[in-house]
């Protein structure tokens, strides 16, 4: 099996896509001649012509009525938003639109788009080359929310959202493209080639939409992540020597909800771990439903780990990022009660 | 500077207000016949004058004049009367069932409904609308059942959207007729997506949206025109200045510096402005657009000049806002007043006719509300099965809606 | 003291401010010579003349720019957003350039815009007439979200919020306008002159902004409540016989945090309420904090009484709508615990 | 329909790629000298054309020509060439330093040093900018310290920005420079709320805002241009067309259909459209719109015509997207070299001095590098404190990021 990369991985979901089904289309900002500024869509204009693999205008919110539209006729767009910090513009189109069209036609007409952005921070981009806005999308009912943390499961998670039938928010941890970021900044990179979860077949297959991956087997507390924090905490289990379930959610909504009560039921701990701010940051929403379904099994509080609440400051990346120092001092905290 | 003058702010302010007279005498209105048909072919640039012009074929003796007379014959214009009537009685039923408490809101055309009908008649049956909630003309003229419409004014038990949208959101893809939306201008920019998608598919299909006067303002009119210009969308973009944007007159929207037509001509989108109240120069304007379309020459932006007679919906009083009788003294006068006379002097019509039409449609108004509610109102029921409330958020129905909906019959028990 | 309703009040607000602040400026759809659709602004611009008071271009995107631009002058502008379900057109403005100014300039610029929006449902207003969008807001740092429940809060918190110097999101329950709505459709509407809250100063005075009220003390459970919920929650006190502390919070963002954590470290019990959607709504982030706070203290698990996950249906208004029965249901469970 | 063509979607693609020649043979230059100044009251309507022209002065020899020569004496020109090339080494050292490792990110305006040195100087002191990333020429022009600058460019301990923003996202009030944006377009409708402001205040400033030929798109260009259009504010809206988008050429948001400047006509705005490489010509322009605007006639909307002659920014390859050695071939030429030889031909300016000049601000940079540098570089610091993170969110530090503050400290000691 080939091995790849995150970029490599989500380019092949889309060539998969675009080589099974006439009715994919790509398009966003330098997405199309240039394969966009991450080259996660390189090579696929010149693939697959650029009536299927476009250019458009800097308009985010254009971006995806165009894609609702596309949607409304048959489609299966793909929209490519730059990054995550650039999709307020289209905050209308996708929460009053596509993830309303279903439900207000009477399944008349649905949306299946899936809108694509890099979020994150790690790579120095300042405070809006960095966000995490995934909680501004789990609130909104009917949209599907998605953050990968490896090439097998982007790669199938891509191609699961680009055939689902109803509009998926798909984010890319952009600081895992190149490599498994553990939050050490200061040590060597290491490429995707040594991790088991780049080896991903060249051909189409399918990561569930809906279903958490344990990361780690554990016993002694249980940890929700997602995207590159899933790393992040592998590395402070590692590096605390505490037997943690590392469960990576995958998809954020809808959440396995019983993977994840299955595990702290067990554990009787949990550490939620996100990059966003804290304040109604996903993690808030993970640690109500926690406790909701594990209450009397809980034997310490519920203990979230997040960025902090201020934009994400250019000169201080590695102490707004929340990294293995600060989630092992989270699991430390949890197990010490 | 001190050698400059204090800046001021400028505030718009319509020329008149209540307790003052209606007044339209500083329109500028070409006299019908007289601005020229260019080809379909013409760029935006050499056709930009049209932009600041005003299309009419009616004069005000109802006779059709000048170049842009469509090529449409009697029969035809009577069934445009006939489903401009019908939209008219439609609304007046059913704005009067919400008075009566039936339903919680509704939104009338009165005075508009050459546009929508007029329209809808110059595009194909398989052509796909974008409409806002003032096109149930629309609808209408494609034969789509008043009694379906009904239900969804009512959220009754036949309502197909299951009760949850506002009143007069309809939607019917049988009738290619996109669901409305509640917030303003998304469909305009939608209807670019879907019409590049015809293109992509090598289809022969077209679309067209439709947005108000107060909405351009918002940024999907922005998108739609960049969208449309860029990747020559077939699409028919139309913008129905009806004067008025619930309290706001057009000039709020920016009508007193441009017309809204003109807005085409940054873009490179050729732009046409009609006389809204004109149903033949509004068919002639949105076939040469659907043709320009058609043919693989890209996009029109239509203007089309009119007035909101009515008020904005169930919920306003215009009296608050706008002069007592301006309605009246709109100088395009009234849709169906003017067809009908048309269709008279060519022969066609007589009062006795069209006597016998109004009480024809007012008929099948009356039957279809009989029926409609028999099958619910809003106020008494029988409405959609209140389960299908956690239906359709996605395909299929996530855990967390299956709970809710259990747990709101648990609830319900208690 | 006059009597006010709620409409009344927030009116008297801008009164008050625009008569002693000449850099307050009031705009939006229809608020000018209309008084707005609500009528919350009603008579101001005959009063203040339309370079105060005046109306917008249908662009809640452009709305929100105009007012940073003016605060960035140095005015305090107030702009309406007509119904909060038509704020996502300005939520770049909002959440990209309002809430980030100050601090990404150094402070050296600043926004002291107030945002007000009627939220909420209970008038057939479907879909888009009804959401309660507060915890987009809530989860994005550098916003100040308020909801008050009663016209003596509106009045004084809309003063602080005029008054604060960075941007405030004040939703308005428009249910609320007119009566303190308990949740009962069907019985009589009451006005607010029945309401010890609906006596308002004329003149000036404020609601500090993130200090929390307690609209009913007691002992065996504390609910946390704002806008229409409180009232909700208050019937369904009464109609329970639970001996509920019912805290409103007023302030959502900045929450106050002592008051929520000292009630329910006292009643060891703890019931959510608001109208939005469930999932990632701001009783979410609640909960996380109150189990943070309180987790030793806390006898039953939290309970979030909520809208459901779905768009606002027309129909089924009373059927969405978390009234006195869903509340009372919840604070039942609570007490069997 | 069976009679019409299978519909094509059309996506636009610039005239040339990397592996072909670059031409610009396409492009309607008109001569310099031959595009009419019409008086500052002139409507929008009346000027309509001027959208679709090119203003220039300098003509290929240098030489000022026709109506819009402005009255720039000699030391104001050799002024604006000093501030043009004080940007250019600039930014010539901080892209070095950038490659170095010393800041993470930079952009240059490489080509376009005249559209801001030439506007900042069409405008007063005191009068407001909202500009986007590429107009560091405007603080240069108004004598802002580059060491100010280059600070902000390393997050450094005496970064006034308190290392939170992206390099090149300056903010000086002082200078009338607003906080830069991420975002793009958002500043532009700012503008206008700033105008208006000093219109309701009966100030005499005004306020100008910038975008890109990309960003056109966005809905923010939209508003400027509706409600500078609706409210009469003084503003001067400026498009700098520098024909790319990262890389995307400016077909992509629409250039190939209409001019930028085009885009004002619809909206009641007059456009002006300017040589943006012609130091003179753009510096009459503006001060054209900059006198409407403060004697209470609006705004206006310039496209300031140039190209990009370097990257997007230092993560960025040119070469991957347009053909090489398409900056040398831009027929507009380079700003500094036109204006310097303009002064040469007016017989005020020599080769000798304009070395020495060179020399002289080359000195500036390294010294202003050396001493920026001692205060710290991202890479190496020192930084402002790091508890600075949790200011400036809010006026005062709200209880939330006081605890987060403390645990910052707590699990530092970890
Ligand atoms: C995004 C958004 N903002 C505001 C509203 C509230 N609103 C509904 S209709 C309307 C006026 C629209 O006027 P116009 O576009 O001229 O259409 P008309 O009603 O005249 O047909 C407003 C402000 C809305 N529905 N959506
Ligand atoms: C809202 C938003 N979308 C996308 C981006 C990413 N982006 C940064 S610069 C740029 C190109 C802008 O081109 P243009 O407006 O022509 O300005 P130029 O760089 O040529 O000066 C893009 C797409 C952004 N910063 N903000
Ligand atoms: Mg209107
Ligand atoms: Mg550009």
């Amino acid at each position: 099996m080939p091995t790849m990369n995150m970029v490599q991985a989500l380019n092949s979901a889309m060539d998969v896509m675009l080589a099974r089904e006439p009715d994919v289309l790509l398009f966003g900002e330098d997405v199309g001649y240039f394969g966009g500024v991450f080259r996660v869509t390189d090579g696929l204009q010149k693939k697959y012509g650029h009536q299927r693999v476009f250019d458009t205008p800097i308009a985010e919110g254009g971006i995806v009525a165009l894609a609702v539209g596309m949607g409304a006729y048959g489609l299966r767009p793909v929209a490519e938003i730059q990054f995550a910090d650039y999709i307020y513009p289209a905050y209308d189109q996708l929460v009053s639109e596509a993830a309303r069209i279903r439900y207000r036609s009477g399944a008349e007409w649905w949306c299946p788009i899936t809108v694509r952005a890099p979020c994150g921070g790690g790579i120095f981009g300042g405070q809006t080359h960095s966000q995490s806005p995934e909680a501004l999308f789990t609130h909104v009912c009917g949209l599907t929310t998605i953050m990968p943390s490896n090439p097998y499961d982007a790669k199938g998670l891509l191609i699961s959202a680009i055939e689902d039938d109803d509009p998926v928010i798909f984010f890319e941890p952009k600081r895992l493209y190149n490599g498994p970021f553990d939050g050490h900044p200061d040590r060597p990179a290491t490429p995707w080639a040594k991790h088991p979860l780049s080896e991903v077949p060249e051909g189409h297959y399918r990561v569930p939409i809906g279903k958490a991956a344990i990361a780690r087997p554990g016993n002694a507390v249980t940890v929700l992540a997602y995207g590159t924090m899933v790393h992040v905490a592998l590395a402070a289990v590692a590096e605390t020597g505490i037997d943690a379930e590392v469960i990576d959610l995958r998809t954020l909504v809808p959440v396995d909800i019983e993977a994840i009560a299955m595990s702290v039921n067990r554990t009787g701990r949990c550490v939620i771990v996100h990059e966003a701010t804290r304040t109604s940051g996903y993690g808030a929403e993970l640690s109500a439903m926690v406790q909701e379904e594990c209450f009397y099994k809980l034997e310490a509080p519920i203990e979230r780990v997040t960025g902090w609440d201020t934009p994400y400051p250019h000169a201080f990346e590695w102490q707004y990022f929340p990294g293995p120092g600060r989630v092992g001092a989270g699991l430390r905290r949890v197990m010490a009660e | 500077m001190a050698d400059h003058p204090a800046l001021q702010l400028h505030i718009p302010e319509p020329k008149h207000r209540p307790g003052e007279a209606a007044d339209f005498s500083h329109l500028r209105l070409p006299r019908a016949g007289s601005v020229e048909r260019p080809p379909i072919t013409t760029s935006a640039y050499d056709m930009r004058e049209l932009a600041y012009q005003l299309i009419r074929v009616l004069d005000d003796d109802g006779r059709a004049v000048g170049p842009w007379i469509p090529a449409l014959d009697a029969a035809t214009l009577r069934r445009g009367l006939r489903a401009m009537l019908l939209t008219r009685a439609y609304d007046e039923r059913m704005q009067r069932m919400q008075r009566q408490g039936k339903t919680s809101f509704y939104m009338k055309c009165t005075g508009e409904e050459a546009v929508a009908v007029a329209q809808a008649f110059a595009f194909d049956r398989s052509d796909m609308f974008f409409p806002t909630y003032r096109q149930q003309g629309l609808l209408i003229a494609r034969d789509w059942p008043i009694l379906d419409m009904m239900c969804q004014v009512y959220s009754n038990s036949a309502d197909r959207l299951k009760g949850r949208q506002l009143p007069v959101m309809y939607s019917s893809r049988e009738a290619g007729f996109f669901s409305i939306s509640g917030n303003l201008g998304t469909q305009i920019s939608q209807a670019v997506g879907w019409a590049m998608a015809s293109a992509y598919k090598g289809d022969t299909r077209i679309a067209s949206g439709w947005i108000g006067d107060g909405a351009t303002a918002e940024p999907d009119f922005h998108y739609a025109l960049t969208l449309a210009s860029v990747y020559h969308a077939p699409v028919v973009l139309n913008v129905v200045n009806n004067q008025w944007a619930i309290s706001c007159y057009q000039g709020i929207a920016g009508g007193d510096e441009s017309t809204f037509a003109s807005r085409g001509i940054g873009y490179g989108i050729p732009a046409l402005r009609v006389d809204g109240n004109d149903f033949l120069a509004v068919h002639a304007v949105t076939r040469w657009a659907a043709e320009r379309a058609r043919s693989n020459l890209g996009s029109t932006l239509i203007e089309l000049f009119t007035y909101r007679a009515g008020a904005h919906s169930s919920s306003d009083d215009p009296s608050r806002y706008r002069p007592e009788g301006e309605s009246e003294k709109w100088p395009l006068g009234d849709p169906v007043t003017r067809l009908k006379q048309h269709l008279i002097v060519l022969g066609k019509w007589s009062e006795a006719q069209h006597g016998e039409l109004l009480a024809a449609v007012e008929a099948e108004v009356r039957e279809a509300g009989r029926r409609a509610e028999e099958l619910g109102t809003l106020n008494h029921g029988p409405l959609p099965d209140v389960h299908t409330m956690f239906e359709d958020v996605l395909k299929e129905v996530p855990w967390n809606l299956a709970r809710q909906r259990r747990q709101l019959d648990e609830e319900r028990g208690t």
